[in-house]
């Protein structure tokens, strides 16, 4: 299982801030992004947009980073703090 | 030292607290201050809104801090940024450096800035009468991070 | 907005009066203060004396500030500077520099302390029990120079 | 006649921080150093220091510019403010 979070605009697009995976094993960020469309088709767009970030357990990451259980992973748009 | 707060913040204060070393070795203070702006490329805001992500802001902006203590020579480094509802010319950002060299200080400062833009989870959201819109991140405030790589 | 003067000066007055801009659209302050240090290479001091040239004090440095403000985009300059005694960790010199951008901001108050180290008539002696002394130029002062005639 | 200013470390040394000196026509400012050395010979090593600086009428200037009637000259050492 890993929590997932969506952030600023991603989160308005999908409408969901937050929600757990069960995952298989040696599941990488990029097939997650897969499980989560085939669950809900309507969210490919949003999800396939290609200046998406993402990180996990807090630290920036690359799409193929390979998740364990209890990983928190999470997606959003480029930054614009500051 | 840093902070993720909504409540405003005194500069005087955060100033004062940069300068009182034990024996004023400190020659220089550099001290930078976002403001909001009150207009943008597509007309007049009222004002912004600023989500973050809860703790991987402080831990990203710690990283930051961190790159930043062991290129340079600094003696107290203050990050604040705020985060929800912000009016037209508030305080969004403070990063103060304290430093016994000018030129540290102002690196560290512009340092921290410049990645802070690019690699800290918050994002602004204009809030306008019409629409309000997610702010696009700007493609100099990457080209800003290179020269960071150069020396 | 230039100033050599003896009374030191309140650096919150300074930053709120760089932020009151008409309309907001200030979106970067970059403010450095120089700190009176309480040792040197030689030993500890017990503070400043400071002289300067009168009158072309003040003109080479808004010579500097004119050669920021053709250079980047400003909104506000300030430069204060001190002269006379001052006592350890006090307030010798401000420079503050109000902008819609964060760059501008953060080169032209590096610039204008950069050109004040070598360009502007001021002078300072350490004061120490022992024997007061002329402080002398630092050749890293000129080095700094050499970025802006860069680009 | 021109005014002659010393500042800092170089007023100290000379004893002296203003004077007036009468010049002949097309003086440059080297040639005015000479004049101050031969009017005060223990003038000499300080005045000779090759960093020394100098201004005429407030701005900062080489030492082969030519003087007129009027001008203010400085001499003084590298500046140590800020």
């Amino acid at each position: 299982m890993v929590k997932v979070k969506f952030f600023a605009r991603l989160r308005e697009q999908l409408q969901c801030s937050e929600l757990e995976v069960e995952l298989a094993e040696s599941t990488s960020i990029a097939q997650l992004k897969h499980k989560l469309v085939d669950g809900n088709p309507n969210w490919q767009q949003a999800l396939a947009s290609g200046d998406l970030l993402c990180a996990l357990n807090q630290t920036l990451c690359s799409s193929d980073t390979v998740l364990s259980d209890n990983d928190e992973v999470a997606f959003f748009p480029p930054v614009t703090g500051g | 030292m840093i902070s993720i707060q909504s409540q405003d913040f005194s500069l005087e204060d955060e100033y004062q607290a940069l300068r009182t070393l034990e024996n004023g070795a400190t020659g220089a203070i550099v001290i930078f201050s976002g403001l909001v702006r009150d207009f943008n490329d597509n007309g007049d805001i009222q004002g912004l809104f600023i989500e973050h992500y809860p703790g991987m802001t402080e831990q990203a902006i710690a990283q930051i801090v961190e790159r930043a203590t062991l290129r340079w020579s600094l003696q107290k480094v203050r990050v604040i940024h705020r985060i929800g509802e912000l009016k037209s010319n508030e305080q969004i950002v403070f990063v103060g450096i304290a430093s016994q060299h000018r030129a540290d200080a102002f690196a560290a400062c512009e340092f921290i800035m410049d990645y802070l833009k690019n690699d800290v989870p918050l994002w602004k959201k204009e809030l306008s009468n019409h629409n309000s819109q997610w702010v696009e991140a700007k493609t100099s405030d990457k080209q800003s991070l290179k020269r960071w790589n150069k020396s």
